[in-house]
């Protein structure tokens, strides 16, 4: 089975040296690769059917609990199928769809980089593992979105999507480990078991809102949904495949999948219903303001997708019934019309409803599709669609005081589905032929042959209900964690309310569209609004907050070298003063300290006058003067305490360094006097400060106990072992030699930069810009 | 005597800065040595390496002298991993520097400085004496000074200033610690300082030590409100220069902080806090910075920032599992940064700029770097299962454990705006159909290069890309080697063990 | 600043001052001094020389760029850091010592041979850096 | 005395920090060598003072006979010392070419690289 989940991927390795090659003639042979796992996938159907649930671990990271472990039950089945179901057809299609197109071969390796994941994901049984594969399939449609690189808008929804879809993994990641961490396990499997657990703990709140955000932007439900209409700049077969299909579906499995684990708390259904419903609702009522075919059909999915979330927060084993039909029925009908619409963009050239009709004069195999996916969609029996919306009833019918509600939204969305589906599948074929398209003519069959194949297909299951019931319905109930002993789907039900409420919606729906033709003016109304969606709201977020961005950072990185500074001595003063205040007890022993001599007073008056000439002088040769006269007082002070070692040493390099500055300084200009008071009176401040914060913690430090281990050892060793009498020096050479060494590795260091930066030039042509 | 190779590493680049100095005329002779030396250092890294895996913790006390009186030096699997990591990165950027540093940068002592860096960056990591580790940092920073002015570019120089003076701010914070430790403890064995400063009673003290080496390494980890040299001035240099910069400068102030805050200052809640909030900060403000970027380097010195926080979030929460995940970042994060600002600099040598805005076209002009340059990309942004990722799972985990949503919050908003900041870059760069620009004049573009020196640019990324291939899917070795660091961190029984056998 | 006299006083007191230094750094052992302080001595040294007779002059004198003695320096000392590596399998930078004490010098080892290294990096990185400034300023 | 010193100490510190915080190239410097010779001060006091007892073992012993001032503080300030140097003669050409280039001392005006562009 890992083989199988990886060998999308290997394909895509493969593409990457023998893409060439397959760009050309033989972009079709790609399509075995789904093709095989569509058949591999379809053995297991009798074992599923009989209640088996296949699981196949292998070990990945174990210390951090990560392995791949894939389980195959009923909804992974649904799901397993159709993604490489469809995966074939799109494949094929795209052959002819793409054909000689430039980066053909990079095309493929991202669907099939894509198939692979979304195959992993819906598989995985480890929740990290779903993770990894969530993650992949945002990449991958990150990738497939922005195809056409070359547009602006093209680059942008790219962006745009993994930016939501991103948002939602992160989201996902956060509520995984928590869940996992909750139960103390990484298994879907083994969770089912906890259930009571997840519920009763303090974070499931948490858990659950994470897990909707995931589930949501992928799902592109209400106000997340506006990703997806812009993923429609993708290539169609992304379009059908993606971000219709399978990926979007994603988050509708999680919400599946976690049903049995995390759903029946009031929580979870109240809120999957609200938000269900308004994307249901709202993205319906858009698709009356669309005139572009894919922009009419990506709204029409977004409802479709909430209608989908909805049937999951009713939560009833019917209403979970409905949902594994509807995603059947979804992929069917919509999957078939968003390939037709690929056709009509690719032989007439435009999507435009309001000025496509009559082509099925020119296209008809193409024109059969397109309106059996409508009926479809739209629910006449015998369609598959009709049964679905059945089942959507009858679970609303049944939902107690809120019935009639929810009924009615039910309908009111299907009216305006109804609607959509035949702006999109039929009136591009009916009336009469603008002469424009009189020479359009019908693509290759690897182009009509896929999307009439599920057209036909939604028809035949409508007609037999059988061919999916067993194998595929009852055994994804079965995982939902639903009862599915007594499910029988079947057409006709009788005279019912059901039956009335399908009438209903299909009479409406039908005048609907006879009404109502899709018009530039419809568009433009709905702009007028634009102000107050979702995606306006999110941009203006976004904008504001790349405005406090730039903010932010101009007044964190502000460019003034002095600003730094008093920033990182303020936090210095800050926290150690806090310290400082708190925990020390300011318990000075001044017995202790040594008697003063008078040499000791004068050179300490010398450098306090050094120190504060040097900083209030106003010429710079006077400043480095007296700097060296500050050094000059630290050797005497070096020579009073017992360091003739560091007295010398503290003697030349202070002279030196005053001949290096002078050295240099001639040439610089003078000091200019350009600080005002108040950033004087602040600086002298803050400095005070920081001064006062160094003598009290010395003389802190002082009060302490000392402790001499280490130095007597050094004494005491110091001719027996290193044969010196000078501890210092031996202690520089011997003791600490490597400290020596890196000193003068130091000083070689510094040489090399000086010499670097007086003699390298960089000649003109040579520079960097 | 085995434990004479716990010194290989630093002799090693030791000898090989001196033998540069000597070739100062042959810059071929040079750059032969250079990229010799580094493999040589490679080679006896993972000696060492290996060595330690199997055997333990090895020391060696300089000078034969016993602790705590001489300079030890210890080669823990912490210690020995960056070694490992230097040299692995060292390698690269010296093959990449041999094909693009200018051939006056190199008359000017480019190599020999840059082996000085990595002598110092390697005695960082190995020594165990704080005054000497003082004194491995003056090496570092002198000589990354040299390389950031190295050509007296108007930009470097004004970058050099601010990284200069704030770097010697740390190291002058960094000996201000020093002298009260020493004038607690009256010891600078960091094993001895480890059990002195636990026999300290006044405890306020210790706090105070311990912030002031949290400020003085914190400036070079560049954490907030600490970091400001590093976005004034990492852009700056050639990007060889960065790469070494990006990957292995600011990770050793990281290496320092974790060291200290777990051997010898352990424990103290206040530091906690204070480091947590620390991580969080750093995690967000440098990813707000990132974002406001056009210069994709600028872009990439800013992510430098945002991901130390990552780091510094896995010792703020110090658990074993999160000083575990933070090692693996730090593993991860050296090999990244280096390959990242190598591929900058391979897009600077195709266009001629760093600008977003002025870029673009890559990915249709040269498909097989693009996919080359997106490997250290996505690993960044940790794209499961790349690299970076499987660090972030111990960290949220242990984040939820004590209870903080704010710090899961703040990782999530880091990694999406990496992750929102490089698709940008990646359309913007690689999609788009740049502008045509102006043909610099004499700017040696990457077409007119020999094929040895786009072979020198290109072996490197190669050689990066697949190390951190390998740090993603074969995460379970690298996991291993963190929980093995992070099991000897936290038991710093056995770190004094090794060094005072007591 | 040429003038005769400081010409011919420089002229003696090059050599005085480089036995100063040299003197310096051999009883760094046992008194105030070393290698480093040495180091500094004669750099002064060299560069009163210059002063007196010029930059060009002095490079003339010191045959090769003072650039030069850094490495040589350096190079000294490393070769007395891994002598007892190799004589006696000894860690880096162990003192290794000839039986006999020296006349005037005292015990000879490895440090001494390490404090000469230094004492040469010393002059070679001053003279290195004031010739530099003094060329291009 | 201690307490002397640890003023003086202090007032480096703060000399230095605030000769810092001026917007001239120069003053940056001498900030830096005051707040490098303070830091040099600290580890001296804090490694406590002895009067008048140099490290240096007596002519005709072997061992300190007396008291003896601790010669550890006075290595690591006299490698600090020797650090400071190099890095502060680097320093001071960097500001000489950094003047050349830049043409002129006033920090303020050097922010070109932390633009936005």
């Amino acid at each position: 089975m890992l083989i199988a989940i990886l060998s999308g991927f290997l394909f895509a390795f493969i593409l990457v040296f023998a893409g060439n090659d397959l760009k050309n003639k033989y972009a079709i042979v790609s399509a075995i690769v789904p093709f095989g796992l569509f058949v591999y996938f379809l053995q297991f159907t009798n074992r599923i059917a009989a209640g088996e649930v296949i699981k196949k671990t292998y070990q990945w990271i174990p210390s951090l609990n990560v392995n791949l472990g894939f389980t195959l039950d009923g909804i992974s089945l649904i799901f397993a199928l159709m993604i490489t179901g469809i995966g074939f057809l799109v494949f094929v299609y795209t052959a002819a769809y793409l054909k000689g197109h430039h980066y053909l071969d990079r095309f493929y390796g991202y669907l099939a980089i894509f198939m692979a994941a979304m195959l992993g994901l819906v598989l995985s049984d480890n929740i990290l593992s779903l993770f990894i594969f969530w993650e992949l399939t945002s990449i991958s449609s990150f990738f497939l979105i922005g195809f056409n690189n070359k547009e602006k808008s093209s680059r942008q929804s790219a962006v745009l999507a993994l930016a939501i879809t991103g948002i939602g993994g992160l989201l996902l990641l956060a509520g995984m480990l928590i869940l996992g961490n909750v139960t103390g396990t990484y298994s879907i499997a083994e969770m089912l078991s906890s259930q009571s657990i997840i519920s009763d703990s303090p974070h499931y709140i948490i858990i659950v809102l994470l897990l909707f955000g995931a589930a949501f932007t992928k799902s592109a439900q209400f106000p997340f949904h506006f990703w997806l209409p812009g993923a429609m700049k993708a290539p169609t077969p992304v379009s059908t495949y993606l971000h219709s299909a399978t990926m979007v579906k994603a988050g509708i499995y999680l919400l599946m999948r976690f049903t049995p684990i995390l759903g029946s708390t009031e929580l979870w259904n109240t809120t999957l219903i609200i938000v269900g419903a308004v994307t249901m609702l709202y993205a319906a009522i858009h698709t009356i303001f669309r005139t572009d075919l894919k922009g009419i059909l990506a709204y029409s999915t977004i409802s479709a997708l909430g209608i989908l979330v909805f049937l999951i927060g009713l939560g009833t084993k019917d209403a979970l019934l409905a949902a594994c039909a509807f995603i059947l029925v979804h992929a069917f009908y919509k999957a078939c019309l968003f390939l037709v619409t690929g056709i009509i963009d690719h032989e007439t050239g435009t999507r435009d409803t309001t000025v496509l009709s009559g082509l099925r004069k020119v296209m008809l195999p193409v024109a059969i599709a397109g309106i059996l996916a409508a009926v479809s969609n739209a629910g006449i029996p015998p369609s598959f669609g009709f049964l679905g919306k059945d089942l959507i009833y009858e679970s609303t019918l049944h939902m107690g005081d809120m019935a009639i509600v929810l009924t009615a939204l039910a309908v009111l969305t299907n009216i305006l589905l109804l609607y959509a589906g035949f702006v999109a599948g039929v009136k591009p074929f009916t009336g009469k032929l603008p002469s424009q398209f009189e020479k359009v003519h019908l693509p290759s069959y690897l182009m009509w042959a896929p999307p009439l194949i599920l057209a036909v297909g939604g028809i035949v299951i409508g007609l037999f209900p059988g061919i999916v019931e067993g194998a595929l319905i009852k055994p994804a109930v079965t995982a939902l964690g639903a009862n599915s002993g007594d499910i029988h789907l079947k057409l006709w039900h009788g005279f019912n309310t059901v039956l009335a409420l399908s009438a209903t919606t299909i009479g409406v729906g039908l005048l609907v569209y006879f009404v109502l033709k899709p018009s530039e003016k419809l568009v433009q109304l709905a702009q007028k609004f634009e102000i107050i969606s979702p995606q306006h709201i999110v941009e203006s977020l976004a904008y504001g907050f790349a405005y406090f961005s730039s903010y932010w950072s101009k007044i964190v990185q502000n460019g003034y070298l002095r600003n730094y500074i008093a920033t990182i001595i303020i936090f210095l003063i800050i926290v150690v003063g806090y310290t400082l205040f708190n925990h020390t007890t300011f318990e000075i022993d001044y017995n202790s300290f040594a008697k003063l001599t008078v040499y000791e007073i004068l050179t300490l008056v010398l450098m306090i006058v050094g120190i504060l000439f040097t900083v209030f002088t106003k010429s710079r040769l006077a400043a480095v003067a007296s700097m060296g006269v500050v050094g000059l007082a630290i050797s005497l002070i070096f020579v009073y305490y017992s360091a003739p070692d560091l007295a010398m040493t503290q003697f030349s390099i202070d002279t030196l360094t005053v001949i290096l500055f002078v050295l240099v300084l001639y040439k610089l200009p003078k000091y200019l006097n350009i600080s005002n008071t108040a950033n004087r009176i602040k600086d002298g401040v803050i400095s005070i400060a920081f001064g006062s914060l160094i003598m009290v913690l010395a003389l802190e430090v002082l009060s302490q106990p000392q402790n001499t281990e280490t130095s007597s050892f050094y004494a005491e060793n110091a001719y027996i072992l290193a044969k010196g009498k000078n501890v210092v020096n031996v202690i520089l050479v011997d003791f600490r030699g490597i400290d020596t060494f890196m000193e003068i590795s130091v000083l070689t260091i510094a040489a090399i930069g000086v010499f670097s930066l007086l003699k390298l030039r960089l000649a003109k042509k040579f520079r960097d810009k | 005597m085995i434990n004479h190779i716990v010194l290989y590493p630093i002799l090693v680049q030791l000898f090989f800065a001196i033998v540069l100095l000597f070739a100062w005329n042959s810059v071929r002779l040079q750059k032969s040595i250079s990229i010799f030396g580094c493999i040589v250092s490679l080679a006896l890294s993972i000696w060492l390496f290996i060595t330690i895996w199997t055997k333990g913790t090895l020391t060696i006390q300089a000078g034969n002298w016993e602790a705590p009186f001489g300079i030890t030096f210890v080669a823990d699997i912490f210690a020995a991993t960056l070694v490992l990591l230097t040299a692995i990165s060292g390698l690269a950027v010296s093959i990449f520097s041999a094909g693009t540093i200018l051939r006056a940068r190199f008359k000017f002592g480019y190599l020999p400085i840059f082996h000085f860096l990595l002598l110092g960056l390697n005695g960082a990591f190995l020594t165990g004496d704080i005054f000497n580790l003082y004194v491995w940092f003056e090496i570092i920073i002198i000589s990354s000074f040299v390389l950031i002015t190295i050509g007296g570019e108007k930009k470097q120089l004004e970058g050099a200033i601010k990284y200069f003076t704030l770097n010697i701010l740390a190291s002058m914070i960094f000996l201000t610690a020093i002298a009260v430790l020493y004038g607690l403890t009256g010891s600078l064995n960091m094993a001895d300082l480890a059990l002195k400063v636990a026999e300290i009673e006044n405890r306020g003290l210790v706090e105070i030590t311990a912030l002031l080496f949290l400020i003085g390494f914190g400036i070079k980890a560049a954490i907030f409100p600490l970091y400001f040299w590093l976005p004034a001035s990492y852009h700056t240099p050639p990007p060889a220069v960065m790469a070494i910069f990006g990957g292995l400068l600011t990770k050793v102030g990281v290496y320092a902080l974790i060291r200290v805050f777990t051997l010898i200052f352990v424990g103290e809640d206040f530091l906690e806090t204070i480091i947590l909030s620390i991580a969080g900060l750093t995690l967000f403000s440098g990813a707000v910075g990132a974002l406001v970027q056009n210069n994709i380097v600028k872009i990439f010195s800013y992510l430098i920032i945002c991901h130390i926080g990552f780091m510094i979030l896995g010792l703020g929460l110090y658990t074993e599992a999160a000083i575990a995940g933070a090692v693996f970042y730090l593993i991860h994060d050296i090999v990244v940064k280096t390959n990242l600002f190598m591929v900058s600099g391979l897009i600077y040598r195709i266009k001629g700029t760093f600008s977003m805005r002025d870029l673009g076209g890559l990915y249709a002009h040269y498909p097989m770097f693009s996919l080359l340059m997106i490997i250290p990309l996505f690993s960044l942004i940790g794209i499961p299962p790349l690299s970076g990722f499987w660090p972030k799972l111990a960290l949220i985990t242990e984040s939820f454990k004590i209870g903080n949503y704010w710090l899961i919050g703040a990782v999530l908003f880091a990694t999406f705006i990496t992750l929102f900041v490089i698709a940008r870059m990646w359309s913007e760069v690689f999609w788009k159909d740049g502008p045509v620009l102006n043909k610099v004049p004499n700017f040696r573009y990457f077409q007119l290069l020999n094929k040895r020196q786009k072979l020198q640019m290109i072996v490197p990324m190669v050689f990066l890309a697949m190390v951190s291939l390998y740090i993603g899917f074969g995460a379970e070795h690298i996991q291993r080697l963190s929980s093995r660091i992070a099991v000897e961190l936290m038991n710093n029984q056995l770190y004094i063990e090794a060094v005072l056998n007591k | 600043m040429k003038t005769i006299i400081l010409k011919t006083a420089s002229k003696y007191l090059l050599p005085l001052l480089l036995l100063f230094s040299v003197f310096i750094l051999l009883r760094g052992h046992y008194l105030p001094g070393g290698g480093f302080v040495g180091g500094l001595i004669a750099s002064i040294a060299f560069v009163v020389y210059a002063f007196a007779n010029g930059l060009e002059q002095t490079k003339d004198l010191l045959r090769i760029h003072p650039g030069y003695l850094m490495p040589v320096g350096l190079l000294i000392a490393f070769v007395a850091g891994i002598s007892p590596m190799f004589l006696s399998a000894l860690p880096f930078m162990t003192g290794e010592w000839f039986a006999e004490p020296l006349a005037v010098i005292g015990m000879v080892g490895s440090a001494l041979f390490f404090d000469i290294g230094v004492f040469i990096v010393v002059v070679g990185v001053s003279l290195t850096i004031i010739f530099t400034i003094t060329e291009s300023a | 005395m201690e307490f002397l010193l640890a003023l003086v100490t202090g007032l480096l510190y703060a000399a230095g920090l605030y000769m810092m915080l001026r917007r001239s190239l120069v003053k940056l410097i001498i900030g830096l060598i005051l707040i490098g010779n303070g830091a040099n001060m600290l580890i001296f006091l804090l490694g406590r003072i002895t009067k008048g007892l140099p490290p240096i073992i007596p002519e005709e012993s072997k061992v300190f006979l007396e008291p003896y001032a601790d010669p550890v503080p006075q290595a690591l300030i006299l490698t600090a010392i020797v650090i400071s140097f190099g890095l502060q003669s680097f320093a001071i050409v960097l500001i000489k070419r950094a003047y050349k280039v830049v043409k002129t001392d006033d920090l303020d005006q050097m922010n070109s690289t932390d633009e936005y562009s």
